[in-house]
């Protein structure tokens, strides 16, 4: 099931037997996303975007 | 199979080319030339390639062996393939140039960038500029490319989409180069000496880089008006690698989410184009680190809204996609070969 | 095609395996494991591998995986395998181990060298040393092979030729190795803290170091009588490479060209050790820079007759004929491929 990355417009693919809350990631540019599955089984994601780390040299 | 032969065999672009001949399926390699080390084996000057190359550099005349190859690829110090390519023209190899003899439309451009009077400026509207990104329609009809110079793919690949929406060509772009050992080929000299060259940072063309010019022709085709791009050039501690940040002054800044769809929907279908852009990780942009020994050119970017700049980041190996791997994506499409024929490598890593 | 699984994919080695099986024509990546990097894509931690494996790591278990597998790889860290393959090895997969933990027939040895002891040695007999060049008829014979170490291989397989013909193991062998850092692997630690590690020559190991009990198994093995080998281990600073020199006593000292005729009959039709002695140029014995990103293992000597020493020497890259690369030979082997299927990329040079 692929699902539009709302950072970069690519696709976020998520595994038909995913379960609610599984992280899910985009391929394209990493952003992570939450997986709510609705009752009739429909998926939306919820970034899971935590402060992202700084490699600062 | 294809009858191939390298003019210029024995230095690292020549030693590249007959590496990666080796690993196309269609193509065989007749002749390596090199003035120099005629008579010598291939592998005392590239010792990588004992075992795999059993072959002598031949000293025979360039013109005769291109006339009985089906590819002549020339990769000779600047100023050498304009000597021998008004003769290879007449005969029926397919040529392709990796100096930046017949990379310019314009032979005026040769006086102001390489103070050089092109003695055949005739010829330079028979060579298609060989970036397959841009040109592939052109490349497929021709027969006759001029390989672009490895720090123009970098910049060019990286600013192309910005280019072709409106983001960039409105202001100046100022592209900031590093470069690896590599790219100043195997000539021994105090530059180069171990002990003077390693760990520089070392602003070798602060301004007036040659190609620069490539740079602007290219754009300004795009953009349809002539576009402003300068150049800062270093040598920085690396055998391998370009790393191209160009610095895009622009008063029209979109979102990423935009930019982004600017590049996916210019390089969605390129082979060798990779979008870098991630969130996590230490390597979150472009780095020539992870292209090394591959045809890819990995391309990102960022905003930088309050100075009004994108940032378009490039990052290739100068001897593959810079130079000897596009010469030979050239010949794929050229030939009609698949176009990642002989250049399926994967980058290594870690290297 | 054959589904072949990576148990341990996101270390260095792992990351290898998972580039040399992209390139093999008869192989095709299932599942690469990796517990930490679970639902991770693969390129998230081998960037070079962006837009070639399209692959999260999967976190399923690793003995189901090898159940579905044709062959599995174990490319774990030092005593991980014995905890894994008393199960897998019930199941019908070709088993590849990586690790030191079936590399040697002695369980005593497991005590002496690695403070271990070994949970199985009852299993040590299934498994064959996966040195191709010494073990070829039992490895096609076998699926259960464990590949060599790294400094293991480039001493043995310099020595060999010496040994067989008792030049060298009359008097003791001591052999220097020089190590990259690919070596230590990906995990960060101060030692490999960039400002700490960059330009050492440090000898970390002076003696003891465990690889020298796999030389010791393998050249007495040949000599059919015990021989007395030692060993130094060095990170200097390169990341790919392994070299060798080994100091070989010995009061039975041919001529260059005797030398030369052991090795040639030895090494003749391998197709992956090159011999590497060479009267000019600057590169005249082997060098790991030279065959960085392939299979090869360089192997050259000189002899020192007033001091009563052979110096043997070896270089190859230590993720390649090292790890992945024999590791790849050998299931060539066991399924009854041409050896070098998926094994044919020259070395890059310069790099």
């Amino acid at each position: 099931m692929l699902v539009e990355c709302q950072q970069c417009g690519g696709e976020v693919a998520v595994p038909s037997d995913a379960i609610s809350g599984e992280i899910v990631s985009c391929k394209d540019c990493g952003s992570e996303y939450e997986a709510v599955i609705g009752s009739q089984g429909t998926i939306e994601l919820k970034s899971a975007e935590k402060v992202g780390e700084d490699w600062g040299e | 199979m294809l009858n191939v032969s390298v003019i210029g065999g024995s230095g690292y672009v020549g030693g590249e080319l007959t590496r990666l001949i080796t690993l196309h399926p269609s193509a065989k390699l007749q002749a390596t030339y090199s003035r120099s080390h005629a008579g010598k084996y291939v592998h005392s000057v590239h010792p990588n390639l004992r075992g795999i190359v059993d072959m002598t550099f031949t000293g025979e005349d360039p013109v005769r062996l291109a006339q009985s190859s089906d590819v002549t690829f020339l990769s000779l110090p600047h100023g050498q393939s304009s000597k021998l390519i008004p003769e290879m023209i007449k005969t029926n190899t397919v040529l392709i140039d990796l100096g930046a003899d017949f990379r310019l439309k314009d032979k005026d451009a040769y006086i102001r960038w390489y103070n050089y009077q092109h003695p055949s400026p005739d010829l330079l509207k028979e060579f298609v500029y060989g970036l397959p990104e841009l040109h592939r329609a052109e490349i497929k009809k021709s027969r006759r490319v001029a390989v672009p110079g490895c720090m123009a793919t970098s910049a060019i690949l990286s600013l192309v989409p910005l280019v072709r929406e409106g983001i960039a060509g409105t202001g100046p772009i100022i592209v900031d180069a590093k470069v690896g050992s590599s790219g100043s080929g195997g000539k021994p000299s105090l530059a180069t000496h171990f002990s003077e060259r390693y760990g520089v940072v070392r602003i070798y063309k602060p301004a007036g880089h040659r190609h620069t010019a490539e740079i602007i022709q290219e754009l300004s085709n795009i953009r349809n008006s002539k576009v402003d791009v300068s150049m800062s050039a270093h040598s920085v501690n690396m055998v391998r690698g370009i790393e191209t940040t160009s610095h895009v002054m622009s008063s029209n800044i979109p979102s990423l989410k935009d930019i982004w769809k600017a590049y996916r929907s210019f390089y969605a279908d390129e082979p060798f184009v990779r979008l870098v852009r991630d969130l996590h990780g230490a390597n979150k942009y472009p780095d020539p680190k992870f292209t090394v020994g591959s045809n890819f050119a990995d391309v990102g970017f960022d905003t930088d809204p309050e100075a009004k700049r994108v940032i378009a980041i490039g990052a290739l190996d100068n001897l593959v996609k810079g130079a000897a791997g596009n010469a030979v994506q050239c010949m794929n499409i050229m030939l009609g070969f698949d176009e990642t024929e002989g250049l399926k490598s994967p980058p290594l890593h870690p290297v």
